[in-house]
């Protein structure tokens, strides 16, 4: 399976314990080229504790993850990031010391591109500067494509939680990556919201990144995903397609409930 | 208007340029205040970019000054070297033993950060005290000859003062053009949020170490500077109490902007000249001082230079 | 005289020293637990609690009152800081709070010298008798008293912080004032507490050390280093980490000084603490 | 400077705040009397003589800069004080640098070579080491322990120590150190015990003395202890008070004048400046006095010599006081010596009943 | 009436979120705020609950002015504020964390464990979460957490700042469950809520709030029925 080359990210029997609570236990699966996959849960089901395995933040303490038939799990978060994996948080997590400006942010996601030296910022300004430059200008767009136009001297803090999500989006698109990690970022957008929010994920699949999604707004999930992957106390509860999913007995139990809110399948 | 928002900082640069012939009045006293003005702003300023940039908390800066200055000590009054080789071996030396300790040190956070750096300051002195041989030991290391540049000794305290400060005007642009380039922008990420920052790409104790070493290297200049001005050291002045003064002229002048730092440095070490008069009571005044500069300007003195700067220009 | 009587004897030096350290410890983690802030002052809270200690008992003062009044003069200074000087900068950098008690400590000492002046005053012990001897080695009767103190202080501070809803409160306060405001915790209250308790413990450190040490106005300086190295080899905020790190201090400086070199103990006493930071980098005994 | 000076400005660094700062009171305070009593007496041939003093805070950077701030700012004739190696260190670079003679009195050894400005008012560390194994031998005491501070004065006495161990026929059983602000010492002393000395020597002054004093009675180490000639003064008698070791101070005959000779020729200047230092301070004058009023006797006989203020010519006049009896001693300055006193003009005290005594 | 906000206006330093904001909240009533993102739903909540200075009109409760009294006063008269962004103490234990909610009111011990067997029926992973550092639960886990600490009060009146966000579906039907649970027993509540179909379907009022302006106010069912509504809140 893990030598496919349909397979951007395949997960082999990760394991993640923390002080006795088995966060992951022996969970598998794979994310295709292009596709939208969402993981979705229970609560404290080991859904970011996942993201968390596959990003480098927290490695997993067995089993393997695979980035484009890489073996990655225990490299640090930045080598992971340079082999074109990029995420989002659950809460945001953002750069504000020192007045970092929206744009500061932004132009974080170029650090592989810049890679800048304290030989180089003393030394070659002028070289730094062009750099520099091209970066401005892909980062002002990619504000404008998620919808920040005209906030990039704005100070992070004062935007408002659901612009900070953006903000956080925008920053990982610079990095340009191949595999884009999601954790809950339609969380505090209203119903109205979550429509140009989907537009904008879909718009993301088109330029080619693939996603791997978490996310409690089961009409975002419904929506979007090509397929889906359930948790539960660590454990896979099920995978399949939206419809599957969505018919499954056990996670209509277990996470759901009776949908009478929100979910419904509309692809 | 517009022309002196852009080139302002000529003004600091022909005060001092003038300051001996004028206010300093070719004293060796009042140039002298301001050479040591001078060696603590280049303290302050790399420190700077270590705590203010980077967020690593250093109570161990005073390690590296140590270490230029008795390299310069013991390499030119012992070893006959010149005082610009010496200073560079110095520099070599520190920026060795930053990048030596750097990563296991730097992986550190916060208070046991400080706690660590701390620790490398006792040792550093501990062991200047220990190899008396070698450094003087505790009673100091004297002799050390005036510096030497292309062959014309800097005897003279006014070509002294300019050596320093046009040294100072190099590291102040250096530190500038390093936090205002996309580097900069990288330590910011790291002291903001350093495991959010791995996750683009940024290797941290790579960044953090190379930032160390530059830091370092910065003390130990001013390190070498301040021993061929005293012509005498002794481990008395680079203990952790002086680590923790020049965190004090950070907090002081405003942390994480560079200027801050040169103006809590020169406060600080004006301060004293000005205080001295009241005995007994000088360190009681000095504390109140402290305070009521703490009190009233919370984000230091630049801050409020730079509020009374931004009030005036909203009235033109 | 013999080797165990050498080993004995380090070890009562270790615990001498090491209660010391510990006592400066515990009161540094109280500011701590309760603010988030060490607090550079506390040295000279020490200097004020045994020199007013030594004033008020040579005035005739019986060492009971004497103690409390001393442990009570500096609450008052502590509170009146926090009032005057803290509160305003509430709210600004951990950093600028740091320096702001580095500031307050040289006020101190220079309001200690003038009230003290340069000499340096010893107490007498709180009991009369011979040192103890074991095998040997003599271990002085006031040690006794600060160990004993200390388990008390840190019985009773343990159990405010873990077991009172006050203690939790002002632990919930210093890591989240806003969130502690809404649980109708006053912020406010809860800074002026921590300082008072924390100048208490300093005072009191102070007052129980003062009969072994020769104490001037400067004599705050050195307790507070040792004291936050312990409290960082125990793992900031844990109360009986710090403890067991001040005595742990006290004794490998002890050992190092009998059985390897006075010389360079320090060096080596340093050297192990970044050691242990490095490979225990939440303290020695934290638990992961 | 041929222009008539209606003052001559002298310059006084004290470390008045610090870990020194006990010392520098005494050294200012008898700095200051001796300045006044010398202006009571007419000045120097009419004209008066000034003292400016600053706080070197204990810091030898501080002093250098104190130092340079009375040379060029206030253009003093000469310097005095200083309490501490380093701190002489740091003053003596700058006084060479600028030529004025400065008076320092510490244990810095002055290398007229390197140091030609230099005089130190201080007996030399091996007067004091020699008058107190004078003793040793005297008292058939020939093994002796080491317990140095960390620190300048510790190296000092130990390097002295040595020196003159052979000549005095004792053997030095042992060395160990410690840190001044550690606040216990029985695990060295624990160690020194095992070695079985006939006395410990520990050059330190002030609070580590008298701890190393308390600990040795609480261990029991019944021996003599020596300390550095810095404790002679009323300071350490209270911190010794309730002390039973048996506790050896050398010291300047000014702490015990009664029992100089009359023929002693320091007697009568010592006797002088006591009454007065009892009637301005209501105590004693102390060694660290002896040695300020001294530096401030040698200025101004070096100015009375040259009648002018010529730092130059200054030096060479105190270069060249001879057989001059002052209150540490009868001084004589030559090219090589800027110690100017002798082993003689030492003595031994020690205490009984909080009294200083000349032991038997 | 509860509550009754007259006229006010409050922001952040020199910015100026809400504009002469006027809403009441009657007793035992579920006053729901609707409004886009960055609409100053949040802001309004912080200037009730004395997080943030009001810069000119009255916040009366229950007939007692409570304009910028201090936080920990207005928790006292009985507003229980569930924040944006949880602000839990991530130190504490969840148990210590419950007991905090707890910290204004002189409870005895019978009322205490009454109130955390409610809590626990509720959300029962907070249970078995008891002594667990609250700081190293799940994102949701957490949110169930600062909803119940906020319980844990006994407040007449209730701000939820999305209590929802981040939770599973099945647990969000709980909450909005509970709501109603609350409701009964007489609490009344100002929520705000992303969700907004599942809020106005339990709300009885609600308002709707534009760049810190109060544009529409009517009950839920009228609303729910508004086209420009259904098309800019509910995604219809
Ligand atoms: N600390 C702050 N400083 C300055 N402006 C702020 C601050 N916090 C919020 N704002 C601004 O106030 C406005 C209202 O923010 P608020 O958080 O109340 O919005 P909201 O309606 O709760 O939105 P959301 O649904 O995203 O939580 C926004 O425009 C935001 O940019
Ligand atoms: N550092 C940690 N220490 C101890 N337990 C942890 C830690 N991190 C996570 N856990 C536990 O692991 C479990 C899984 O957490 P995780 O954050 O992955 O859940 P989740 O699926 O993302 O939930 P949610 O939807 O609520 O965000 C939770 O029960 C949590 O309490
Ligand atoms: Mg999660
Ligand atoms: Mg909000």
């Amino acid at each position: 399976m893990k030598g496919s080359n349909d397979y951007i990210l395949w997960v082999d029997n990760v394991i993640k314990t923390f002080e006795g609570i088995h966060a992951l236990e022996h969970v598998s699966f794979g994310v295709k080229k292009g596709h939208i996959k969402a993981l979705i849960g229970p609560n404290g089901a080991g859904k970011t504790t996942m993201l968390n395995a596959i990003s480098g933040l927290l490695p997993p303490d067995s089993g393997s993850v695979y980035l484009n038939n890489q073996q990655i799990a225990g490299l640090t978060p930045d080598r992971i990031a340079l082999l074109g994996l990029s995420r989002t948080f659950q809460l945001v997590r953002l750069f504000t010391i020192n007045n970092a400006t929206v744009l500061d942010n932004v132009l974080l996601g170029a650090h592989k591109h810049l890679n800048p030296s304290i030989f180089e910022a003393m030394f070659y300004r002028g070289r730094m500067k062009r750099k520099e430059n091209e970066a401005k200008e892909r980062a002002l767009n990619l504000l404008k494509f998620v919808g920040l136009e005209g906030a990039e001297d704005a100070l992070p803090g004062t935007l408002s939680f659901g612009n900070q999500r953006l903000l956080e989006l925008a920053r990982s698109l610079m990095t340009e990556p191949k595999l884009l990690l999601l954790d809950e970022p339609a969380s505090g957008l209203n119903d109205a919201e979550v429509e140009s929010f989907i537009k904008l994920l879909l718009a993301i699949r088109d330029k080619g990144i693939t996603i791997l999604i978490v996310e409690h707004n089961m009409k975002v999930v419904m929506k979007i995903a090509d397929d889906i992957i359930v948790l539960d106390f660590g454990k896979k509860l099920a995978e399949g397609t939206p419809e599957e999913i969505s018919k499954n007995q056990q996670v209509v139990e277990a996470y759901l409930g009776t949908q009478k809110n929100s979910c419904k399948v509309e692809k | 208007m517009k022309i002196l928002s852009r080139f302002w900082w000529i003004l600091p640069i022909i005060f001092i340029a003038i300051y001996p012939f004028t206010l300093g009045g070719n004293s060796p006293y009042k140039s002298g205040v301001l050479i040591f003005v001078g060696i603590y702003i280049i303290l302050a300023v790399s420190l700077d970019l270590l705590i203010g940039y980077c967020g690593q908390i250093s109570i161990g800066h005073a390690a590296f000054f140590a270490v230029g200055a008795y390299t310069s000590g013991i390499l030119t009054a012992k070893y006959g070297v010149h005082p610009m080789f010496a200073m560079l071996i110095g520099m070599l030396i520190s920026t060795a033993l930053a990048w030596a300790t750097g990563r296991p040190v730097l992986a550190l956070k916060e208070y046991y950060l400080a706690m660590a750096t701390l620790a490398f300051n006792e040792i550093v002195i501990t062991l200047i005290i220990g190899l008396e041989g070698f450094t003087g030991g505790a009673s100091g290391l004297g002799d050390i000859p005036p510096f030497k540049i292309f062959g014309f000794s800097l005897v003279n305290h006014i070509h002294y003062y300019y050596f320093v400060w046009i040294i100072v005007f190099f590291i102040i642009a250096g530190s500038l053009a390093v936090v205002k380039s996309s580097f900069g922008r990288t330590l910011i990420a790291i002291h903001s949020d350093e495991p959010a920052a791995r996750h683009f790409g940024i290797d941290s104790p790579r960044y953090k170490t190379r930032l160390f070493m530059l830091s370092s290297a910065f003390a130990s200049i001013a390190g070498s500077l301040y021993a061929h001005y005293m012509g005498f050291i002794a481990p008395d002045d680079f203990g952790v109490i002086s680590s923790v003064n020049i965190m004090v002229m950070l907090y002081l002048g405003g942390i994480g902007t560079i200027y801050g730092p040169i103006l809590g440095a020169t406060f600080m070490k004006i301060l004293p000249e000005i205080t001295y008069q009241f005995q007994d009571y000088e360190l009681l005044i000095n504390g109140i001082i402290l305070i009521i500069v703490l009190v009233f300007m919370p984000k230091g003195i630049y801050g409020i230079i730079l509020k009374a700067i931004n009030r005036v220009l909203r009235k033109v | 005289m013999n080797d165990v009587s050498h080993i004995i004897q380090f070890l009562f030096s270790g615990i001498t020293t090491g209660s010391i350290y510990a006592l400066i410890a515990v009161s540094l983690v109280i500011v701590y637990k309760a603010s988030q802030l060490i607090c550079f002052a506390q040295g000279e809270f020490f200097v004020f609690g045994a020199l007013s200690m030594i004033t008020l008992t040579s005035k005739g003062l019986p060492m009971p009152i004497a103690f409390f009044a001393a442990v009570f003069i500096s609450v008052c200074i502590g509170s009146l800081i926090q009032q005057v000087l803290i509160k305003p900068i509430q709210g600004s950098s951990v950093g600028n709070l740091i320096v702001m008690t580095i500031a307050i400590s040289l006020a101190l000492r220079g309001l200690a010298l003038i009230i003290w002046g340069r000499e340096s005053y010893i107490l007498n012990p709180y009991t009369k008798g011979e040192p103890l001897f074991v095998f040997g080695a003599s271990l002085q009767i006031q040690v006794l008293w600060i160990v004993g103190i200390t388990i008390l202080v840190l019985l009773i501070i343990w159990y405010f912080f873990e077991k009172t809803s006050l203690g939790i409160a002002m632990r919930a306060c210093a890591e989240n004032p806003l969130g502690a405001s809404l649980m109708g915790i006053s912020v406010q209250k809860s800074a002026l507490f921590a300082w008072a308790w924390g100048a208490g413990i300093g005072a009191l450190a102070g007052a129980v050390v003062a009969p072994l040490l020769f104490i001037q106005y400067t004599s705050g300086v050195m307790p507070m280093i040792k004291g936050f190295i312990a409290m960082s080899i125990g793992g900031l905020g844990s109360i009986a980490g710090s403890v067991m790190a001040g005595f742990l201090l006290g004794l490998v400086e002890s050992y190092t000084i009998g059985l390897i070199s006075s010389k360079f103990s320090d060096t080596i006493v340093f050297a192990l603490l970044m050691l242990v930071l490095i490979f225990r980098p939440n303290g020695l005994f934290s638990k992961s | 400077y041929a222009q008539a000076q209606k003052v001559y400005k002298i310059g006084g660094i004290f470390s008045l705040t610090g870990y020194l700062s006990w010392l520098g009171e005494y050294k200012k305070k008898a700095a200051e009397l001796k300045v006044e009593l010398i202006n009571k007496a007419g000045g120097i041939n009419g004209i008066p003589l000034q003292l400016i003093s600053y706080d070197d805070t204990s810091s030898p950077e501080q002093a250098s800069k104190v130092a340079q701030r009375l040379i060029s700012k206030d253009n003093v004739v000469a310097m005095a004080g200083t309490a501490s190696v380093p701190i002489s260190g740091a003053v003596a670079s700058m006084a060479n640098r600028y030529k004025i003679p400065t008076i320092i009195n510490s244990g810095y050894a002055v290398d007229t070579a390197k140091d030609p400005f230099l005089f130190n008012t201080s007996h030399k560390t091996d007067f004091a080491v020699v008058t107190a194994f004078r003793y040793f031998q005297k008292k058939g005491i020939t093994k002796l322990a080491l317990l140095m501070p960390i620190g300048p004065l510790g190296e000092l006495g130990s390097n002295v120590a040595r020196k003159y161990a052979q000549e005095y026929k004792i053997t030095i059983v042992g060395e160990e150190k410690f840190d001044v602000k550690a606040p216990d010492v029985t695990s060295q002393l624990a160690k020194i015990r095992t070695m079985n000395p006939q006395a410990v020597f520990s050059f330190t002054t002030g609070e580590p003395a008298a701890l190393i004093a308390r600990n040795m009675e609480q261990l029991n180490l019944k021996v003599p202890f020596l300390v550095s000639h810095g404790n002679a003064n009323p300071g350490f008698l209270k911190l010794v008070a309730n002390i039973n070791t048996e506790i050896l101070v050398p010291s300047g005959k000014v702490m015990k004048p009664d029992a100089l000779s009359d023929n002693d020729p320091t007697k009568k200047k010592i006797l002088e400046f006591n009454k007065s230092h009892m009637e301005k301070y209501k105590e004693p004058a102390n060694y660290f006095s002896a040695e300020l009023a001294d530096a401030i006797d040698l200025i101004v006989e070096g100015l009375k010599i040259t009648k002018s203020a010529d730092p130059v010519k200054l030096r060479d006049a105190i270069e060249g006081i001879k057989n001059y009896p002052a209150m540490q001693g009868v001084y004589t300055f030559t090219a090589k010596d800027h110690h100017g006193t002798k082993p003689d003009d030492m003595i031994l005290l020690t205490i009984k009943q909080g009294k200083w005594e000349i032991p038997k | 009436m509860i509550l009754s906000v007259n006229n006010l206006n409050a922001g952040y330093g020199r910015v100026h979120v809400l504009k002469d904001i006027s809403i009441e909240v009657n007793e035992g009533e579920i006053v729901c705020l609707v409004g886009a993102n960055g609409a100053g739903k949040s802001t309004l909540l912080k200037a009730i609950s004395g997080i943030i200075p009001i810069m000119q009109g009255r916040v009366t409760f229950r007939n007692l002015d409570i304009t910028n009294s201090r936080p920990n006063h207005i928790v006292k008269e009985g507003i229980s504020h569930v924040p944006e962004g949880r602000q839990i103490f991530g130190s504490l234990t969840v148990r210590q964390n419950l007991l905090l909610g707890t910290y204004i009111r002189k409870m005895k011990k019978e009322e205490i464990s009454r109130l955390f067997n409610f809590i626990y029926s509720l959300f029962p992973i907070l249970e078995k979460r008891l002594y667990q550092k609250a700081g190293t639960m799940s994102g949701g886990e957490q949110q169930m957490l600062a909803i119940a600490r906020g319980l844990m009060s006994q407040p007449k009146l209730l701000l939820l700042d999305e209590p929802s966000l981040g939770l599973a579906p099945l647990v969000v039907e709980t909450i909005l469950n509970v709501i109603q649970h609350l409701k009964s027993t007489g609490i009344s509540i100002l929520l705000v809520e992303q969700n907004v179909n599942a809020a106005l379907e339990i709300a009885d009022r609600a308002y709707i709030i534009e760049t810190g302006r109060i544009i529409t106010t009517g009950n839920s069912k009228e609303l729910r029925e508004n086209d420009e509504i259904k098309r800019c809140y509910l995604g219809m």
